[in-house]
């Protein structure tokens, strides 16, 4: 009785963060910045629902809930990484940064394999 | 190696047809041994056994004719592998008692007809491949559309069920749209007017051997498909009259075409074109005569197909050119191949006594029973393709080739072209048991809904 | 006769081979061809000559309605002795005429020659109408092959295809009426047929058989307005013009009208017809001979008005006509056949066929000229030849018909030309000064001289000693053509009668033609509006228009963009389900009460969404990304509605393409704004959206239809009994339509083996430098390539039971491949794989394939499974494992083929 | 006892809403980096469609599905990114 | 099993900060404005392994709107992007603590 | 739902026949690939859809309980693997096409190319 109810609300957290992260894609101004929003609050967001989903119990195995969990958590936000690279290197607008380090680093590294 | 590949391949399509004859019931193989209706079968029927020997002595011949066509580069490329499975997809769509098995032929087909066609990589040839692979998508569409519809109204996929609910049903809006579908993928694939425009210049790319083999099987695949669905399942339908329509639009304007071209290999092309449209002719009438005629010339005209591709190729390898401007003195430089090039051609003319004159007047005679107009365009589409013809000999055979020589055409293209030649004048001058083949396929494609 | 003709086809191809060893006299060799078929026809005619006929009949191919049927009666067995005769005399000709020639073209032009006589007996022996077309159309083809035998000539190409166009077009119209006689009688016997004449009239085919009959028959016989062929045809080596242009061939058209005279007689216009269009072919005839230059147009022109001659005799009635047309057959072929050898001598002889340019030639050719001085006043009808007779009986004829004196006058004035002709072509060349020296190249020889002498002559000896002749062949061929015996007299003098008056005028007129040929030939030939006249033009311009018709029609259908052609197809199409639906007249079923679930609709709609977004896009990548979004969405959908296999494959796939197309993007430019017009753009929408639109209804009724999934609902029951397998999705794929599968798998190898083709392997260093990709990724490749692997290989394993199978396991373990290849390049991702790709393909389709091979010895069909079942917690065996993985290895093997491929391509 | 297929149906409208903000910002851009940002956001979607699924029909086997789609997703954002960089640095438009 | 227990916390950090990185991605996203402050940020590294440095960059990645956006080719700095970029020296000092501490205790 | 996701279907190749009209190659390589998809979704609505249990003997069974049609989903599974093969061929050809002529227009003259060459005569020599 009780784990249905937990899961369920649990799945509900997931989807209410699934949510915020998809309100986020829209809402934030660059691809960057939305990229934070997809992947982290997204991740989370799955977890919880599968979480949900083995706590209800019965439905899955936790073996290929938890697997799932993992996967999950090892390659969203590699994934994001990867895209926070290629937004930044395609050269994706990005706002309100001042500041940039990192384009002197790639200067030197190009100077430096092209050497 | 290839060639004894092929021959047992023939040797086998013989004992099949043979087996086809004398069978009664029929004989179905079904595959996994599970019951009919269930499983994926074949069956050793006519007209399919029949055409399955016509194209392994297509294939049998293109074998002969590759040794001089195929060299080291295009084997290494994958020929002998390519056109092994054209010719497994063609004889699956032939013996399958499966619909949807019938569509992955097809798309087999679809695949070894683009890797042939583009074995060489030139530029031609993958334009050519291209256009060759949006229409058949397009057409496979079609066709896997109307087997949607069809399966989603009777839940079945097994030929002979399915074509006794047909004619035991009314026609309703998905079925009638079912066969509008398969009529129109069938058509595309069979290359017929207003669908044919992918077939000059993807015939026109492909290594000559493959044209051959093309000519030969890949539009009669097409054309068996479009009989076995609407003579078969459906037994006619209103249908018949924009298939005629289409038939008579092939057979007059693709002949037309054809006269003014100066390639050869297009210009052929647009005869494979125009010679579906007979075949279309015949099974639009609806007639049991009318489909006798169709699997009549589909023999006939498989083997003269192919016959006229390979001895295009030989005149390109004697004259070193496509264009009939630049060909000539084929007459007087290769005499024997003059001779075997002269039987595909007065066959594809309706000269009698060879098998495109009893294969034309069957349609012929059919037309004049069910609609004469068609009879008509038949008539006046033979007319076009004696010009042609004509003209391609005077171009090809007759005319001098001003200041070049005209080299000898291999042995093996000789023999290649000799297996489909003798096979032409053997059909032309026994006529009797083609036409009871013809005869007995149209009947058993009557009876595909009757469960026989 | 059969015999006969098999022997003298056997004999055609053999005994010109003596050609090429023998030269001059090859002729007199070959000639003993046709005599000792002459000879063997002269056997029959004590049977010819009782009026009797003689059949012979094989069956050859029933069903065809054709039978080996001939049948000799008086009027074939007179063309048997003209084919034979004549053709012995031409190939002794040829013999002497083609000297210029190397001797394997001499022997292949004695072949044709004796390959037309053959030909020409078949035709008319043949009585079943197919076998008669099948040597009508021989004659043709021979007829081809002759008049472009001196194929290095433009000129002779072109007769040559004019002639076969318009003899094969009235070859068509033969096997039009022969169609329609067996679609009225239910058979081809051409006795038959005639016979029936009345039943044949009274069907709906009457008109239509009578005309065909009329066109073939108009067209071999160079009637008006299809005449023009034959001149043209005079570019045939001069015995072929003899034989087939003159003599034999062209008289086919005669034999035909002749034999279906009864049913042509049964309409109301068709003996009106034939007579309009005789007349109009004499005086067109007649005029271009006065206008023709050569020697041998002049005698093609006046063979033109022969055989308009010939034509109204046919459709003039009485027994007259027929004794005369008879008569006039037989008198022309002699006289003409004998004067095209002359032509031909001379023109061998000076190299020039001008008559303008010839004369005296009476002293170097004294035989020639002998030869058609006689030949000249047989044509010009002057007693005692043959050709006086046969004109007497010509007036007669006319005379006693029913018929108005119109083609009387005709036909005096048409005769009173071909004295004129007669007269000029003999004058001319032979006793008249010449205008300039004209050289000789060649003289008389034996091969040259006896032919045309020897016809010349026999104009003569026939009208003087004409009983046998008119008893063997005569009277039996008007017996034949009239339908019961007529008298017939052949002798010079009949006294004092109208004919003889008609005679004397033709001849007065004729001798001021002679006179005055040169004023007359000189105006005539100034005279362009005959030129206009000339419906060669008219042809010539009708198949330059053809031809014009063929090249723009070309032009307009295969214009070379794709997407019109695509935008056709697709109309076509619509076009057929909309014409399908209307003829169908079947009421719309709808689907039933099936609530709207909120969920599921969003994602449809998504899917809608990004389907049009992807058709709205101007960038590539962001079309592709739409696309994507779409597979995204149906693949929900199938999970949404129960079918976890189905999703599962639809997001490996669109993963897979995602991998696959970036490498194509990457060296295309990704914009790509539309080159569409407007107006095109907005028709290309109406087009897909009627298409949508029709399947939007096809559909609506495809799923209100009552479901019945017999098939179905057998493999769920069956599955876990008969498959071994949970999950029944994949029992089917691998086990109820295994054989499907196998199908699917062979298609995915011979793409591979396209892919292998396409993008061929390079040595070349990689040059996808590790350092360019994030080091994450790069460090965390090779865990996730296991990981994906090990994947791929439970997705395998438990396929059987649980969603999976060989065909995802496949593709995830692509995937697998695609990341290490992504992270750290080709070179290494291919060196993970230890094996080239078309390798695994090939090992994979031969797994899939030996799979269903073991079943096969205890004699169960192909693809049938076996399973082991050892108990005991250990888990089933079967050879369904064995085929999935070779479905694995397949896909595995094919999709790294084009990834390998695509992205070394991309990297270049 | 909570009916869980309802509750699944209700769950899977926010998770609707959530697909089409997605699918809004992929059709929408502007840069293709947004695109493929929010296909990664499909992901997360689809593996929640997946959980819910499972949790309606009570089976298993589409849990199996969201196992798989996180990583086959993940390889697809990867050649999506690799493409990213690569592209712009072929055509000069990189950082 | 120092080892273990550096692990379970470096779990632990991770899991809470993805939970309070997303509660604030979720703030940022549900606030009446959108208020961000992204900037590029260089974390120097000490961690002597690949792996440890690809992990340091995984870990960061999940903290409250950052992602590692590249590693040096000497494998001595990341750079980040993050959402808030208004204290940078106590961002990189959270980062050494949370995470580069416990990673160098799996490192030895 | 069914005439929602007939729609769709409808929708999905609609849109995808007016991609495959574009002169772009790539477009047309997508659009055929979008017709597979919408193609592949006909023949889901095709097979019986009422249930939402996946066709899957529950573990210990030995029939399927009422379960969607899984002959539809075998097919679509071979539809949705050859689609996949073809557009992938498509895509090598369009590659191939691309490093020939630096073209994605379709258009272009059908006269074929004439390459004359009268020493021409190995086997390969097309
Ligand atoms: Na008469
Ligand atoms: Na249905």
């Amino acid at each position: 009785m009780i784990g249905p109810i937990f899961g369920v609300a649990l799945i509900t957290l997931g989807v209410a963060f699934l949510l915020i992260a998809a309100i986020g894609l829209i809402r934030l101004s660059d691809p960057l910045q939305r990229m934070h929003s997809a992947t982290k609050a997204g991740t989370l967001g799955t977890a919880l629902v599968v979480v949900g989903v083995l706590a209800i119990g019965d439905v899955a195995r936790p073996s290929t809930g938890i697997l799932t969990i993992l996967f999950l958590l090892l390659t969203l936000p590699l994934g994001a990484q990867l895209l926070g690279r290629a937004s930044y290197l395609s050269g994706a607008p990005l706002e309100g940064i001042d500041d940039d380090p990192l384009a002197e680093e790639l200067e030197k590294e190009e100077e430096d394999t092209t050497a | 190696m290839s060639i004894a590949a092929h021959a047992a391949i023939l040797a086998g399509a013989v004992a099949l047809l043979v087996r086809a004859l004398s069978a009664e019931p029929l004989a179905v193989t079904i595959f996994g041994g599970w019951p009919t209706g269930i499983g994926v079968g074949f069956a050793a029927r006519l007209p399919g056994a029949v055409l399955v020997v016509v194209a392994a002595l297509i294939a049998f011949a293109a074998a002969l004719y590759a040794v001089a066509d195929i060299g080291a580069r295009r084997r290494a490329g994958g020929y002998d592998a390519l056109s092994l499975a054209m010719l497994a997809a063609v004889n699956g769509a032939f013996l399958t008692t499966d619909l949807f098995n019938l569509y992955v032929w097809f798309e087999l087909a679809l695949v070894a007809a683009l890797g042939l066609i583009t074995l060489d990589r030139r530029e031609a040839q993958i334009g050519g491949a291209l256009r060759y692979a949006a229409f058949a998508m397009l057409g496979a569409t079609a066709i896997l559309a109307g087997i949607a519809l069809l399966y989603g109204v009777t839940g079945t996929l097994d030929l002979a069920t399915l074509g006794r609910l047909l004619r035991t049903t009314p026609p309703s809006v998905a079925t009638a749209a079912a066969a509008a579908l398969l009529l129109g993928g069938l058509a595309l694939k069979s290359g017929l007017f207003p669908f044919h425009q992918w077939l000059p210049s993807s015939y026109a790319a492909a290594p000559v051997t493959a044209a051959a083999v093309f000519a030969g099987l890949l539009t009669k695949m097409g054309f068996y498909a479009l009989a076995v669905v609407l003579a078969g399942l459906w037994g006619g339908t209103t249908l018949l009259l924009p298939l005629g329509l289409i038939a008579a639009a092939t057979m007059v304007l693709a002949a037309l075409s054809a006269l003014t071209q100066t390639d050869m290999r297009r210009l052929l092309g647009y005869h494979v074109a125009a010679q579906v449209g007979y075949m279309a002719a015949g099974l639009a009438t609806g007639t049991a005569q009318g489909v006798t005629a169709a699997v009549f010339y589909m023999i006939h005209s498989m083997i003269v197909q192919a016959n006229l591709f390979l001895g295009i190729g030989a005149i390109r390898r004697a004259t070193g050119s496509w264009n009939l401007a630049h060909t000539g003195g084929m007459i007087r430089s290769n005499p024997l191949f003059a001779f075997l090039f002269a039987v595909p051609m007065l066959s594809l003319a309706g000269i009698p006594p060879l098998s495109g004159f009893w294969a034309k007047l069957l349609v012929v005679r059919a037309g004049l029973d069910a609609a004469p107009w068609l009879a008509v365009a038949a008539l006046l589409s033979a007319l076009i393709t004696i010009t042609s013809v004509a003209i391609l000999w005077s171009e090809a055979c007759w005319k001098s080739l001003r200041g070049r020589r005209v080299r000898r055409v291999p042995p093996a293209m000789l023999a290649g072209m000799g297996v489909l030649s003798a096979a032409t004048l053997a059909i032309g001058l026994m006529p009797e048991p083609v036409l009871r083949v013809a005869r007995l396929s149209a009947a058993a494609i009557a009876r595909m809904g009757g469960g026989a | 006769m059969l015999m006969l003709l098999v022997l003298a086809l056997i004999a055609a191809c053999l005994v010109p081979l003596v050609a090429r060893v023998v030269g001059k006299g090859a002729g007199l060799i070959v000639a003993v061809v046709p005599f000792a078929l002459l000879g063997a026809f002269v056997a029959f005619a004590s049977i010819v000559e009782r009026g009797w006929v003689r059949s012979e009949g094989w069956r050859w191919a029933p069903s065809l309605g054709l039978d080996l049927t001939f049948r000799l009666d008086g009027f074939s067995f007179l063309f048997c002795l003209l084919i034979t005769g004549i053709g012995g005399l031409v190939t002794i000709y040829s013999g002497g005429y083609l000297t210029d020639k190397p001797r394997h073209e001499r022997s292949r032009f004695l072949t044709l020659i004796l390959l037309f006589m053959v030909a020409m007996l078949g035709t008319v022996l043949a009585e079943n109408m197919l076998l008669m077309i099948l040597f009508w159309e021989a004659t043709s083809v021979l007829s081809f092959l002759l008049i472009g035998f001196d194929s290095r000539s433009p000129r002779s190409r072109r007769a040559a295809i004019m002639a076969l166009q318009v003899t094969a077009g009235g070859g068509l119209a033969l096997i039009a009426a022969t169609a329609m006689i067996g679609q009225v009688l239910g058979t081809y016997s051409m006795a038959e047929a005639v016979r029936r004449g009345p039943e044949l009239l009274a069907s709906n085919w009457g008109a239509p058989i009578v005309a065909c009959i009329m066109i073939a028959a108009f067209t071999k016989s160079a009637q008006f307005p299809f005449h023009f062929w034959l001149p043209n045809a005079m570019q045939a080596p001069t015995p072929a013009s003899a034989y087939l242009h003159s003599a034999t061939m062209v008289k086919l058209g005669i034999y035909l009208l002749a034999r279906f005279e009864p049913v042509i007689a049964g309409t109301a216009w068709g003996r009106n017809t034939l007579i309009i269009v005789a007349c109009i072919t004499m005086l067109v005839a007649a005029l271009q001979a006065l206008r023709a230059e050569s020697f041998k147009s002049a005698l093609a022109y006046s063979t033109i008005a022969s055989l308009g001659i010939l034509v109204l005799l046919v459709g003039l009635d009485g027994p007259a006509a027929s004794v005369a047309m008879i008569g006039f057959l037989l008198a022309h072929a002699l006289y003409k056949a004998a004067l095209f050898f002359c032509a031909g001598s001379v023109l061998h002889a000076t190299g020039t066929g001008t008559l303008r340019a010839l004369g005296g030639l009476r002293r170097t050719l004294p035989f020639t000229a002998l030869a058609c001085t006689l030949a000249s006043l047989s044509m010009a009808g002057i007693p005692p030849f043959l050709g006086f007779i046969s004109k007497e009986f010509l007036f007669e004829a006319q005379l006693e018909s029913s018929w108005e004196l119109a083609p009387l006058a005709v036909a005096v004035l048409v005769n009173a030309v071909m004295v004129g002709v007669a007269g000029v072509i003999t004058l001319r060349p032979f006793f008249l000064a010449p205008q300039s020296e004209v050289r000789i190249e060649h003289g008389e020889s034996f091969s040259l001289v006896a032919p045309p002498l020897l016809l010349a002559l026999a104009g003569l000896v026939i009208s003087l000693e004409p009983d046998w002749i008119t008893r063997v062949a005569i009277r039996p061929a008007v017996a034949a053509v009239f339908g019961r015996p007529v008298a017939v007299d052949v002798a010079v003098w009949h006294g004092p009668t109208p004919m003889l008056a008609l005679s004397a005028v033709v001849v007065a007129i004729g001798a001021a033609i002679v006179i005055w040929w040169r004023p007359l030939h000189v105006v005539l030939r100034r005279h362009a509006p005959i030129e206009q006249f000339g419906l060669e033009r008219l042809w010539e311009r009708s198949v330059r228009a053809t031809l014009r018709l063929s090249a723009g029609l070309t032009a307009r259908v295969e214009h070379g963009d794709l997407s019109g052609y695509l935008a056709t197809a697709i109309a076509g199409f619509v076009t057929l389900v909309v014409w399908a639906l209307w003829q169908a007249g079947a009421p719309l079923r709808l689907p039933g009460d099936d609530p709207v679930r909120l969920a599921e609709a969003a994602v449809a709609l998504v899917g809608v969404a990004g389907a049009l977004a992807a058709a709205r896009a101007r960038n590539l990548l962001a079309a592709m990304i739409a696309v994507g979004l779409t597979g995204f969405a149906v693949a929900i959908t199938f999970m949404l509605n129960g079918a976890p296999d189905l999703s599962i494959t639809q997001f490996t796939v669109e993963a897979l393409i995602v991998v696959l197309l970036t490498a194509l993007l990457l060296v295309v430019p990704l914009d790509a704004p539309t080159t569409r017009e407007r107006s095109r753009r907005v028709g290309h929408m109406a087009i897909a959206a009627s298409f949508a639109a029709v399947m939007f209804v096809v559909m609506l009724d495809m799923a209100g239809a009552t479901n019945a999934t017999p098939a179905a609902d057998w493999f769920g029951r069956m599955s876990y009994v008969a498959g071994k397998g949970h999950n029944v999705v994949n029992v089917i794929l691998v086990d109820f339509r295994g054989f499907d599968t196998l199908g699917e798998t062979s298609v995915i190898a011979v793409a591979a083996l396209l892919g292998a083709s396409l993008l061929h392997a390079r040595t070349r260093p990689d040059p996808v430098a590790a350092r360019s990709v994030h080091f994450s990724f790069h460090a965390a490749s090779r865990p996730l390539f296991w990981l994906l692997l090990a994947a791929s290989v439970v997705i395998l394993w438990r396929g059987h039971d649980q969603p999976g199978g060989g065909f995802v396991g496949g593709l995830v373990a692509a995937l697998a491949f695609a990341v290490l290849s992504l992270a750290r390049g080709v070179g290494e991702a291919a060196r993970a794989l230890r094996s080239s790709p078309v390798m695994l393909v090939a090992i994979g389709l031969g797994l899939a394939v030996a799979s269903g091979l073991p079943s096969m010895i205890g004699g169960a069909p192909f693809l049938t499974h076996l399973w082991w079942e050892p108990g005991g917690g250990l888990p089933k065996l079967g050879t369904t494992i064995l085929f999935d993985l070779g479905v694995y290895a397949v896909v595995l093997g094919a999709v790294l083929t084009f990834l390998f491929g695509l992205q070394r391509e991309a990297a270049r | 006892m909570i009916d869980l297929s309802t509750a699944a149906a209700v769950l899977a409208v926010p998770l609707c809403v959530a697909l089409a903000l997605a699918g809004w910002r992929m059709v929408k851009g502007p840069s293709f980096a947004d695109r493929f940002v929010a296909l990664d956001m499909l992901t997360a979607v689809a593996v929640a469609f997946a959980a819910l699924t499972a949790v309606a029909t009570g089976r298993s086997a589409f849990l199996d599905i969201a196992l798989g789609l996180s990583l086959i997703n993940f390889v697809a954002t990867a050649a999506f990114a690799l493409f990213l960089e690569r592209k712009s640095r072929r055509e000069g438009t990189a950082r | 099993m120092r080892k273990l227990v550096a692990a379970l916390a470096l779990a632990g950090g991770f899991l809470w900060d993805l939970l309070v990185s997303s509660l604030l991605v979720a703030r940022i996203v549900l606030g009446r404005r959108v208020d961000t402050r992204p900037a590029i940020l260089v974390v120097p590294v000490h961690l002597r392994r690949d792996w440890a440095v690809v992990l340091y960059a995984y870990c960061t990645s999940l903290t409250p709107g950052s992602t590692c956006l590249h590693i040096s080719a000497d494998r001595r700095r990341l750079y980040l992007h993050i959402l808030d970029g208004r204290d940078p020296e106590a961002t990189r000092a959270r980062f050494a603590r949370i995470y580069e501490r416990r990673l160098m205790e799996l490192e030895r | 739902m069914t005439i929602l996701y007939a729609l769709t279907a409808a929708a999905i190749m609609g849109a995808a026949l007016y991609m495959i009209l574009s002169r772009n190659m790539i477009r047309i390589l997508l659009g055929l690939a979008l017709l597979s998809t919408g193609v592949n979704l006909m023949i889901f609505l095709a097979g019986d859809f009422s249930s939402r249990q996946p066709p899957l003997i529950r573990e210990g069974q030995q029939v399927l309980d009422e379960a969607a049609d899984p002959l539809a989903q075998a097919l679509i599974l071979t539809a949705i693997v050859i689609g996949f093969a073809l557009t992938v061929v498509l895509a090598t050809i369009v590659m191939r096409g691309w490093r020939a002529t630096g073209s994605l227009d379709v258009r272009r003259p059908d006269a074929p190319e004439q390459p004359d060459d009268p020493e021409l005569r190995g086997p390969d020599a097309d």
